[in-house]
């Protein structure tokens, strides 16, 4: 492997027992699974903890500014729509500064799958809340308890008729690695919220208060049926589903778009990059 | 000899194209064309105006006064004529005849002629035509090309109206002395054209641009191009988002561009510094109009130069380039790719409201697709490992992109050559040398300022737009017996101050700028390059005239 | 009224016929229906066609930049919870650029009004889409046509228990009128999306169109009730339902936080301001 | 006589409360403290480290070498132990003696104590005090101090647990020569703290920051006096909603701050220019780390300097401060209200990560609250109407809050004297001649650089946080027979030219920032008060120290 570069050989900064360990696991078993050229795997992040992920990984790596890994990867996948474009950020970085673009890449319907490690926390910058912190999560910051309400994003991706919305977590390695493996299959955009421990910050939300309350969607839950997607993405306290939320019926925006259904756009430039 | 006539009314009264119908005849005619445009932030009402000047000889600069005013209301006409030259020509849409004006009708005009009120612009034009002392034919033909898709009808209707407009200001024909036609271009372009083509032309596929006045006229060009050229372009849900997209295009292997105005690109500070930190090659499209904040949305200024050499948190190299007109509107938007690539670095093309309204009469520009070179790595050594951020004596290191034998791998990050994070200070040392040494490199390329017409005692220093206003008022001053000449700086940053300081040594000079601190003659000092001038300032909107210089460099 | 500043003598920007002019008269009525003391109103919009509106109006006037009305409207509630903050300004405004502030802002629950007029186009900027387009929608740069699903305000706002939520239109006056004075007596953050016909830029969304479709919710709509608001955020097609959708239980903002419950943080500094 | 110890290990393994804790033992023995810390972008891992230099009188730079090196796993101490000095002792926590180390068991220690190993800090204190030939006292008093509103079975577990690490290392008392204590103040503050106190106690009301480090302790430290002071601290959802947030706060009358580094800041520059246009006193609190892009989190540097000058399009007044030293940390901030509340435009607040992690003790800063003048008008004269921005001879207009008897109207458009929009040309250049005019008020409150000891042929030029090492630097140079002293500027912009220049004429100038070209220096050069310089640059992301400079100096 001539000129390759060995990412995962690259030491890993996450505290020990961190539930990033689970998701890089998972999703390193899905891309084995699906067979994918790692070759043409481009693994986008902002910053964060979660967003060192792409660097533990075997892919090309895009791990730009916090908040911003959306349209980067939109970008990218824009330049050329042959590659895997996977987001692997966090819930602030994806949620908060980046919550613009998330609403607009979804309205846009682009063949980018997003897997946000949602830990309800700001960990790299130890332990601020986040916009999914539960109501009363107190911190340095928040020294009164969060006021704000839990943002939604699964809700709202229904609301925008997303192609593929689902839920899973770190505390459930094997159905987070099926999930990974459905976004992946998905044409459009995929949104996976990945509930995440994290040990260090947030003792609200750790391994066991996960594990006690995510359920898997029942057997007859219709992802292709708006209604009782919205449902399911709007609950949340002692039970919280986990599974495919959603199936938007809309065409991927490179599949849509004139100029983009056609050829790869990087084509004009170079058949075969080095 | 020049005639300058001002198309004047409220905004949706169809100035505009009035005056674009205007300009396309004169320029069909072998006249030369300088044509401006006046407007206001608003969609229907107040004043708006459009110049279009004609010359015998290739014009640089809009003229103060109006030799021929066409009011499309009164309101328009009463705010003008205090711009009415010494035997200027006053022609006002009215039915009421009686004052120092020609009436003409217009709607009544086309609606005679079979048409809407629509046209009432081609019966204005009819008698335009008439009153310069110029034949119906080139109008004629520009009509029937303007409207030959909408059907013989609509041509025929639209002919006519002229042809009324024309008979109905019989008795002053030739009223208004005007130039000869004297075998000018027939290609009018407009600034926005001329940069959108020559994006086009060297690649680029992918725009992505919020809307934002004076630039979408940029946006709405390459739009119109988008299908012809193979590019996408899609509007941003906000400026931040678009130099991030661009980053990812770049580095994906695209090359990509987005266009916008002084407070959108306030807003891509921080993806300018990231495109610096990954080396990757975007270009933003700055066109400038007053600020601060809002400002003035649909006037020009010179007023963001100086954020925009220093924009971006952190140091990295950036190149800021600044055409002085059409031509070179085409040819540095081109370079900017070039060059941007050749880097891997950002460049700001600079230019304003005042040049992308321009419109004037040049040769055809190339439009065929003329690819710059990428200067992607070929093949890494093998055994090799490759290494997107190589530390190299020019601080280029080979750019691979993704789907090839070796992952690429980026991180805003402090990273170490192959990419990934490191925080070990000596690594940061050497990456950071690395990446400015390309300003050595980019210095190299620096492109030598225009000095018209030959060195002089005096120098007006100007940058950008300002290159057509400031030529033709050093021909007003020396005209005068003055010992004037122009440098103009069309590549504003970075600067060598040891190499241009002999330019300016023992002169006199003038910063014409359209600011009010001289931000280009402060970065000239800040190089080292300039230590005295004096500052001829404009900030009201508008932009300079050479007649305005000349007064205000005589005073 | 010595040193008062007569906003009404500006003369407006305005196309004739545009739908803004109905909705600053719906305002005048309603602000004088309810007595509102003009001298604690402050009217905050971004830029655009409809952020012209608070200098027609009589009223305090923060006009700040494009997409950031609510952000500042935010900032002088908190400094000043007296005040009555009233956001006009449009959808490319408050859904495009200012899309992350609002879902924040909301998350909130601030006790901020905001009138979004929803012209579905980028008006003052001569016709882009706008996140409110409707697919297939023509323009200078969308020149195949808009290929992303319209942004769906009224529904986030519901995900997010946001106090009040409602719809309306610049075509039915007086209904416009009764939903902005229900807005401005609810407590916490009030959306109302007002449907506004652009007579020069938008061709398809029509007066005839709007009035075509508007519809009152039924009479045993129940805004109380999440999901029956949820469903009536999400209709959109041949009939679009106005009225009350949703009313949230949460506290505003301002009476939750334990600072800003006290008095008026601008009182530290002034008890009666020239 | 000064001495240098330095605590290391992984993130997560307590470096920093060990640090804390010598840092307060020492400052209430009356011993001079400055404390500096090292620390990677990650929670867990890695190698930190915090450096507590005491001395017998004040400090102003941290030490290169270590005189006891304190490692909490044997990984720092071998990364560490190049950096002793000679004679220096090291103490590794481990149960493995036998090396050139004591061996210290920590954790082991505070279990023998009856408590948890996150105790262990206590027992390594202890010993660290007696290797210095200190008592146990002051440790005793600071750990009772700490714990007490634990109850008293923590404390008398931390107690034993420091005394057990004291008789650890029995047979080495004053193994490492120490200061005796000199009565320097007790109380420590940090940087952030200083700043916090100074926004809280200048009458700040509403703080609203997206995190980043290293601006967030400040945030921090203003979250936990929001109930004391009354304030509303709020977590931003983007960087961009700040400035803007804030200018509503303002434009209600209530002061308001954000805090951020770099690229935060960037996404600022467009609500920048609104406060300028809307003369509006906002201020930022700006600490910067090593760019561009994401960079070094967690080190420093003076990078941002040239951006944050000219940050934010178009022209409009801004004032830079950038305080040296704690004192001046709290002066500035509340100076920093002042300014913006006087002129009615934006401050920037600059400091980095050196200086808001500095700890030293320094007199009790005034904590009670003692508000600034918001320079609000008073009532407008009868029958006269209100306008916001009536153009006066100093540039600043009646500032009226709404809720009063007049209405305010801002808008960010280019607007006339009463706020409402205007596209008048002479209404442009009116009210940008009265904003701009506030430069020269401003320039008139500018705040005299520091020359210390005394003017000499060749100046340390310095500004912001590199005050205390390049004055200790040239006191090193001084010592050694060098004409040289040190010029700080605490107030970098604007810069009157003129006004400076005789201050450099004629003397050599080295030019000492932490970035890589001298963004100050060409500031003064830009402003014409300042030719030549040369530079003595730091980017490695580490701060200066007053050795580094000797060292540079002299080679
Ligand atoms: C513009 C900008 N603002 C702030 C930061 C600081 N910052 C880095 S990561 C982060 C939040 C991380 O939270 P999240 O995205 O949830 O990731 P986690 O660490 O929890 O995995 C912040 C605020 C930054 N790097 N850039
Ligand atoms: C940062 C920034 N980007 C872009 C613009 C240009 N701009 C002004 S108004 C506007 C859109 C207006 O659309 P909308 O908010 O829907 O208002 P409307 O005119 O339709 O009422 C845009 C893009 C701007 N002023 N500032
Ligand atoms: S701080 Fe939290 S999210 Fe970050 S590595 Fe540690 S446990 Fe994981
Ligand atoms: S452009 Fe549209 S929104 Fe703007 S004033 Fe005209 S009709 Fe109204
Ligand atoms: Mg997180
Ligand atoms: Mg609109």
């Amino acid at each position: 492997m001539s000129g390759a570069n060995e990412n995962s050989a690259i030491e890993t900064a996450w505290c020990p027992g961190c539930g990033n360990f689970h998701i890089l696991e998972a999703l390193e078993h899905a891309l084995d699974t699906l067979g994918t050229d790692r070759r043409r795997l481009v693994l986008v992040s902002g910053i964060g903890q979660a967003a060192k992920l792409p660097h533990y990984a075997k892919a090309n790596v895009f791990n730009g500014l916090h908040g911003r890994a959306l349209p980067a990867a939109t970008g990218i996948k824009m330049a050329n729509k042959k590659l895997l474009v996977l987001i692997t950020s966090g819930d602030g970085d994806m949620y908060g500064e980046g919550g613009n673009h998330l609403v607009h890449a979804m309205r846009r319907n682009i063949g980018v799958k997003a897997f946000v490690h949602n830990n309800q926390v700001y960990g790299l910058t130890k332990g601020q809340a986040s916009p999914t912190s539960e109501p009363g999560f107190v911190t340095k910051v928040q020294v009164d308890g969060v006021l704000s309400a839990p943002f939604n994003p699964l809700a709202l991706a229904v609301t925008l008729g997303v192609s593929f919305v689902a839920r899973s977590s770190a505390v459930i390695p094997d159905h987070l690695q099926t999930m990974m493996q459905e976004a992946i299959r998905a044409k459009g955009f995929a949104l996976l919220d990945i509930l995440q421990p994290c040990v260090t910050f947030n003792k609200v939300n750790t391994y066991k208060w996960y594990r006690d309350r995510v359920k898997e969607l029942p057997k007859n839950h219709d992802p292709r049926d708006r209604d009782q997607a919205l449902a399911a993405a709007m609950t949340w306290g002692d039970e919280i589903p986990v599974g495919v939320i959603y199936r938007g019926a809309r065409p991927a925006f490179e599949d849509a778009h004139p100029i983009l259904s056609g050829a790869p756009l990087v084509n004009a430039f170079t058949q075969t990059p080095p | 000899m020049t005639t300058n006539i001002r198309i004047c009314g409220a905004a949706g009264q169809g100035v505009q194209s009035f005056g674009d119908l205007l300009a396309r005849t004169f320029a069909s005619m072998g006249l030369h064309v300088f044509a401006t445009q006046s407007y206001l932030s608003r969609i229907r009402g107040g004043i708006n105006s459009y110049d279009v000047r004609i010359g015998s000889e290739e014009l640089f600069s809009s003229a103060r006064k109006t030799d021929l005013l066409v009011a499309l209301n009164r309101e328009s006409m009463e705010q003008e004529k205090a711009n009415l030259a010494l035997n200027g020509v006053m022609i006002l849409n009215t039915a009421e005849s009686g004052g120092n004006y020609l009436a003409l009708q217009m709607d009544k005009l086309a609606q005679a002629a079979g048409g809407t009120a629509r046209m009432a612009n081609s019966a204005g034009a009819g008698a335009v035509v008439s009153v310069l002392g110029y034949d119906l034919d080139a109008l004629h033909k520009c009509l029937t090309e303007e409207f030959s898709k909408k059907g013989r009808d609509i041509v025929e209707q639209n002919l006519d109206a002229a042809s009324r407009g024309y008979r109905a200001v019989a008795g002053h024909e030739g009223l208004v002395r005007a130039p000869k036609p004297a075998g000018a271009p027939s290609t009018l372009y407009d600034g926005s054209t001329a940069i959108a083509i020559g994006a086009a032309t060297a690649g680029v596929k992918i725009v992505f641009s919020y809307p934002m006045t004076p630039s979408s006229g940029v946006l709405t060009a390459l739009a119109g191009l988008s299908h012809k050229y193979g590019m996408v372009v899609e509007q941003a849900e906000d400026e931040i988002a678009a130099p991030n997209l661009l980053c990812g295009a770049a580095f994906a292997g695209v090359p990509a561009m987005t266009t916008t105005s002084g407070g959108g690109f306030a807003l891509m500070a921080e993806g300018l510094s990231l495109a610096g930190m990954l080396e990757l090659p975007i270009v933003i499209f700055l066109s400038m109009r007053p600020g601060p904040a809002t400002g003035m949305p649909t006037r020009t200024a010179q007023g963001d130069l100086a954020f925009a050499a220093h924009a971006g948190h952190g140091e990295f190299p950036k190149i800021i380039l600044a055409p002085g007109d059409l031509r070179q509107a085409f040819d540095l938007t081109r370079h900017a790719f070039e060059l941007a690539h050749k880097f891997q670095t950002p460049v700001i093309l600079v230019a304003d409201q005042f040049l992308t309204d321009l419109q004037k009469n040049i040769p055809a520009l190339p439009d065929a697709p003329d690819y710059i070179n990428l200067h992607l790595a070929k093949k890494s050594a093998p055994g090799k490992a490759y290494e997107r951020y190589l530390v190299t004596d020019n601080g280029v290191s080979p750019r691979a992109v993704p789907g090839g034998d070796s992952y690429v791998v980026s991180a805003s990050d402090m990273h170490a050559e192959g990419g990934h994070l490191s925080e070990d200070f000596n690594v940061q040392i050497a990456l950071q040398d690395k990446r400015m040494r390309k300003i050595t490199g980019i210095l190299n390329e620096f492109i030598k300022p225009e000095i018209y017409p030959e060195p002089a005692g005096e120098i007006l220093l100007c940058w950008g737009s300002t290159y057509g206003p400031c030529r033709a008022a050093v021909n007003l001053l020396r005209a005068r017996g003055r010992d004037v000449c122009m440098v103009h700086f069309p590549m504003v940053w970075p600067l060598d101050g040891a190499a241009l300081a002999p330019l300016f040594e023992g002169r006199r000079v003038i910063a014409v700028e359209g600011n009010g601190t001289g931000q280009f003659a402060l970065l000239l000092r800040q190089a080292g390059a300039l230590r005295e001038f004096s500052l001829l300032p404009r900030y009201d909107g508008l932009p300079f005239t050479a007649e305005f210089i000349e007064t205000e460099v005589l005073s």
